[in-house]
């Protein structure tokens, strides 16, 4: 599907939807209300199938993170950036896509461990790498540890 | 699963589980992985793993690196198709650089990388053979990897971790012998991989250990994201070669190898197939390397414009994304790497529930698992 | 009837497949000359490491005990792990001008990765790699190396030749 | 004292003899004990150490490799020098073992096979015992060492031990009857459970050859069931080192896992001594009718190189098999004994009493 048609595709489903340009791939920014309705209907919808949630992460920026979702359709081919900005770094918050991609669950999880996101609903929310009395996320940019990172 | 099931001293877990670890040093989960198992006698009840025992944070060191040195820390993610993550992330910067790469460094790439993906088959059939018994596998496929390990060492100096590209190019460019020495060993495998085949694919005993263990369907394997060679043996069409070609895979010919059963037995199929293929793949390209640079023209200080990139690549046991974030500068703002056994291994909790002990070694190593790739 | 036959077929054919394998193995041990092991302190003679071998990073010196290091610190720079030290004194040379120059080219053994982005990126070719791989030392220390050897100093020679070099 | 290398009757009488003379009687049986004792264990320990070093050597040889190469020319004093190791290496004492049975297991496993030794003859006249219900004897007595596997991994207090150990129990349950049933079938033609009055029922041809295919289909099933009861090969799934680490014998180190490493490879020369005995003719050389010359020379060479060399042989195969073949799962092992192995050997006991009642034996 080409961009324009997928960007309309996207646009009927959810009122709210930005498309920034000069982006590498098709590129979403979804409010984050909502945004699990988004997800169910971009995996449903029989014009869209994103059924395989390639990567999930965050990108921490200095007032805000944003999750960034690379979906894609098995059966039609196509790629998405989806994406949503939490403002609150401090309690960031997002809902839970996991039981949509089951990869997310870990995905998520990831996420949690390194940058601190907690997933509403979802059922583990361990981290996955560090240790559960690990103080701090490390993928944030504010992060410290001055014994092992060493600053040159 | 909650954490309290997880205490290691319980002897007995909730509902007269028996409750074992398995790993992270065990002969079988092929590293540090730890898989808590719940067993009703042989019978896995309930699988849960733990990762993270080498965790190294590649991702935020890689954000204090320029991008040529990010390369040789891609190596050490999974270490056995360590080409093929360079290649990544040089795809990356390239396209983000809008750089066109010489026609030779495409070929040659490509060339590599599916020296490589033999090479990382050949360890997986005896490392797979070796965790259902059959010992004597596993020299016979470090034998034949040498071979490849001794191309990689003429041209690059290293064995199992190259750097050897750097965004825009190879580092220096092939060895002279490259050519010949590549068909000498094709023209040796040739003859070892029907091998292969006699020794242990028509075994019975070997049919009967894989043959409906494991089974994952393809809605499944695509949800949970499994790739590679795991994902094609559930129906999972995805060869990021084939639907996204990069590098000279759009010159060449060769078939997706798919199968629909989604047991162990399929992925073993599945892998045994591409190492035919890789053949194929190198035999069309190794005579027609074109003459040329071995390298664009690149500035001395790489500095990708400000923006997200993203690369898909094929490695040898699934895809891998490289999310790049750029602010301009010389070193990434974010760099994150999807990485095929992070995905691939967590289906073990699902797919392992309800084999015996036995299945559940025969079907992690039907994954092909490399630790670091998944702890990174 | 048919139940039997496949009972009995599924038996030989099994077998069969059995004695496939058995044949494999039995081939190789018949034949010892496909041994393909080698005795490695034995023939640490004869062995030869392929010239681009990976083994450490060296910094070759010519007859003269001169060195092309000009100490720019280019290596230092883009090595990742900061397993290269450049320590540079300024001394006065024969014209009476300043000049730095390269005191010491101090090489982490234990910290390198082998990436080889110092020999690729160094613009006087000054270092290159050696052959070396018996690396074990029983003092961590012994893997820090000095590079550039004691009393060298930096060969003088036209630009067009180093350049010639590069290319 | 007469030597005889073809017969070691009078040899043997001659030293009891020559006991009896000197000694009372009770301690001439002592004496005599102690000699067999002496004897046994000594060749108990060197058989050991040779079938470690060769079992290091076929399995390299098939795997492109040259195996231990460095004590001694080639590497023969390597498994003497892994003795050597483990019997200084420490015995780690285990928190939470059943201390007296995981004491006793390893010596329960030794004694089972050492016991089995007694009754294999060797050459006519060569051995400790020569019971009349020779092969119920040996039958009985090999199947004891699986109790020491049972203890060790129930004692072990770790839970990879312990399904080892349940999986070796449930095997031999089952194998037991294979074994029994295979062996059965060599008693029908022989008439007689004497282990040496087996060997000299094959002066005109080993049972192999003279029981038509029957017999061998019953030495194939021997050789299978066989390997599965020393927990060998493709049946080696009480240690099976890439699920269990390493099964039943996790937690023992030094001179008690040697204890452990030992009777196994006894055991596989128990088992192939027996298959050699009862299958293969024993200490008698390969004669085939008509060919007198041939016949002449075959006979020519000792019945002790005889007896050996088809043990090697048996040994060899068994090797063989286990470094070829992946392993089963549990389930599957108990699937081949009872859905195949159990009723082909039904079948075939079967088929042997006919060959028997209607004399198409030679």
């Amino acid at each position: 599907m080409e961009r324009e048609q997928l960007k309309e595709a996207i646009a009927r489903l959810a009122p709210g939807l930005e498309f920034p340009e000069n982006a590498q791939l098709t590129e979403v920014l979804a409010p984050t209300a909502g945004f699990r309705d988004l997800c169910k209907a971009l995996r449903s919808d029989a014009a869209l199938q994103f059924d395989y949630l390639i990567s999930m992460t965050a990108v921490d920026y200095p007032d805000h993170i944003v999750l960034v979702y690379h979906l894609h359709s098995s059966a039609l081919g196509h790629t998405l950036v989806l994406k949503q900005k939490l403002t609150d770094r401090e309690k960031a918050e997002a809902d839970t896509v996991s039981d949509l991609w089951l990869t997310a669950e870990y995905q998520e999880r990831e996420v949690f461990d390194l940058f601190g996101v907690h997933f509403n609903g979802h059922q583990d929310m361990r981290r996955i790498f560090l240790e559960d009395h690990w103080v701090g996320h490390p993928l944030r940019k504010d992060y410290v540890d001055e014994i092992n990172i060493i600053e040159r | 699963m909650s954490t309290e099931t997880s205490t290691l001293n319980l002897f007995i877990g909730e509902n007269d589980e028996y409750i074992i670890n398995m790993g992270p040093q065990h002969p079988s989960t092929h590293g540090v992985l730890r898989l808590e198992l719940a067993l009703k006698g042989e019978l896995v009840e309930r699988v849960v793993p733990h990762v993270g025992y080498i965790h190294r944070g590649i991702e935020k060191m890689s954000e204090k690196l320029p991008y040529p040195q990010i390369i040789h820390l891609t190596d050490r993610m999974d270490y056995l198709s360590a080409l093929m993550n360079n290649e990544a992330v040089c795809l990356a910067a390239e396209s983000a650089l809008q750089v066109e790469v010489p026609e030779r460094v495409k070929y040659v790439r490509t060339i590599l990388a599916e020296l490589q993906r033999l090479a990382s088959h050949q360890l997986w059939w005896c490392a797979f053979g070796m965790d259902l018994g059959a010992l004597t596998t596993f020299f016979y496929g470090l034998r034949d990897r040498e071979k490849i390990l001794d191309i990689f060492e003429e041209s690059f100096g290293s064995r199992l971790l190259h750097s050897y590209y750097l965004p825009g190019g190879l580092m220096h460019d092939i060895h002279p012998n490259f050519q010949k020495r590549v068909k000498e060993f094709l023209k040796y495998f040739r003859k070892k991989l029907p091998e292969y085949d006699q020794l242990l694919t028509g075994n019975v005993i070997f049919q009967n250990r894989v043959k409906g263990i494991g089974l994952l369907s393809k809605e499944d394997a695509i949800s949970y994201g499994v790739t590679g060679p795991s994902g094609r043996g559930s129906g999972f069409a995805c060869d990021v070669r084939k639907h996204q070609p990069y590098s000279a895979y759009d010159k060449v010919e060769f078939t997706e190898c798919l199968h629909t059963d989604g047991d162990t037995w399929a992925r073993y199929k599945v892998r045994v197939q591409e190492m035919w293929e890789s053949m194929h793949i190198i035999e069309q390209l190794i005579d027609n390397i074109p003459e040329g640079d071995y390298t664009a023209k690149m500035k001395a200080i790489i500095k990708l414009p400000a923006g997200e990139y993203f690369q898909r690549v094929e490695t040898a046991r699934g895809e891998l994304a490289v999310y790049i974030v750029s602010d301009g500068n010389k070193t990434p703002y974010r760099i994150h790497f999807r990485t095929p056994n992070f995905s691939n291994m967590f289906v073990m909790s699902k797919i392992g529930v309800g084999c015996k002990i036995a299945d559940l070694v025969a079907l992690g190593g039907s994954l092909d698992l490399v630790i670091p790739d998944i702890d990174r | 009837m048919n139940v039997i036959i496949n009972y009995f077929k599924d038996i030989f054919q099994g077998v069969w497949s059995l004695i496939q394998g058995m044949r494999v193995t039995g081939y190789y041990f018949f034949h010892p000359r496909q041994i393909v092991t080698q005795q490695y302190p034995e023939n640490r003679d004869k062995l030869v490491m392929f010239e681009r071998f990976k083994g450490e990073v060296i910094m070759p010196h010519d007859e003269n005990n001169q060195h092309r290091c000009t100490g720019c610190g280019i290596c230092e720079i883009n090595c990742p792990n900061g397993s290269i030290e450049i320590l540079t004194e300024t001394v006065i040379n024969e014209e009476g001008k300043k000049e730095k120059r390269i005191d010491k080219h101090i090489y982490h053994l234990s910290m390198c990765t082998f990436c080889g982005l110092c020999v690729k990126t160094c613009p006087s070719d000054a270092l290159a790699w050696g052959n070396e791989f018996e690396h074990a030392v029983y003092d961590r220390h012994k893997l820090t190396k000095v590079l550039n050897q004691p009393g060298s100093s930096l060969k003088k020679e036209p630009k067009s030749t180093a350049k010639e070099i590069k290319a | 004292m007469r030597f005889d290398i073809y017969d070691f009757t009078s040899f043997t009488q001659d030293i009891d003899r020559l006991l009896q003379e000197n000694l009372t009687p009770f301690w001439a049986t002592v004496a005599e004990l102690t000699i067999v004792g002496v004897v046994i264990l000594a060749f108990y320990a060197l058989v050991g150490l040779f079938l470690v070093y060769a079992e290091r050597k076929v399995c390299a040889f098939m795997q492109n490799r040259l195996g231990p190469n460095r004590v001694g020319p080639f590497g023969i004093f390597q498994t003497i020098a892994d003795l050597i190791k483990l019997l200084m290496k420490e015995l780690i004492p285990i928190k939470h073992a059943d201390k007296i049975l995981f004491n006793l297991a390893p010596f329960i496993v030794i004694i089972a096979s050492f016991m089995a030794i007694a009754a294999i003859p060797f050459a006519r006249g060569l051995h400790a015992i020569d019971l009349n219900i020779g092969v119920f004897y040996v039958f009985a007595v090999s199947s004891m060492g699986v109790i020491g596997i049972l203890l060790a991994g129930w004692s072990s207090n770790n839970k990879y031990s312990l399904i080892g150990a349940m999986r070796s129990g449930a095997m031999v349950v089952s194998y037991e009857l294979s074994v029994g049933l295979s062996l059965l079938s060599i008693v029908i033609f022989a008439g007689t459970m004497q282990l040496s009055g087996i060997v000299e029922s094959q002066a005109d041809g080993w049972w192999i050859f003279k029981g038509h295919i029957p017999a061998f289909i019953a030495f194939l099933l021997f050789i299978t069931a066989s390997t599965a009861e020393t927990n060998r090969g493709p049946f080696d799934l009480a240690e099976a080192e890439s699920e269990l680490t390493a099964g039943f014998h996790t937690e023992y180190s030094g001179i008690r896992f040697a204890f452990f490493f030992l009777a196994e490879y006894m055991n596989m020369f128990i088992v192939a001594s027996i298959a050699v005995t009862i299958f293969l003719g024993g200490w008698m050389p390969l004669q085939f009718g008509g060919l007198e010359g041939f016949n002449t020379v075959m006979a020519y060479i000792p019945p002790l190189v005889w007896f050996f060399l088809k043990v090697a042989f048996v040994i060899y195969l068994m090797m063989w098999f286990k470094w070829t073949f992946p392993r089963l799962r549990i389930d599957q092992i108990l699937t081949l004994e009872w859905k195949y192995l159990l009723p082909l050997s039904l079948i075939n006991t079967v088929l042997i009493a006919l060959v028997v009642l209607l004399g198409w034996h030679f």
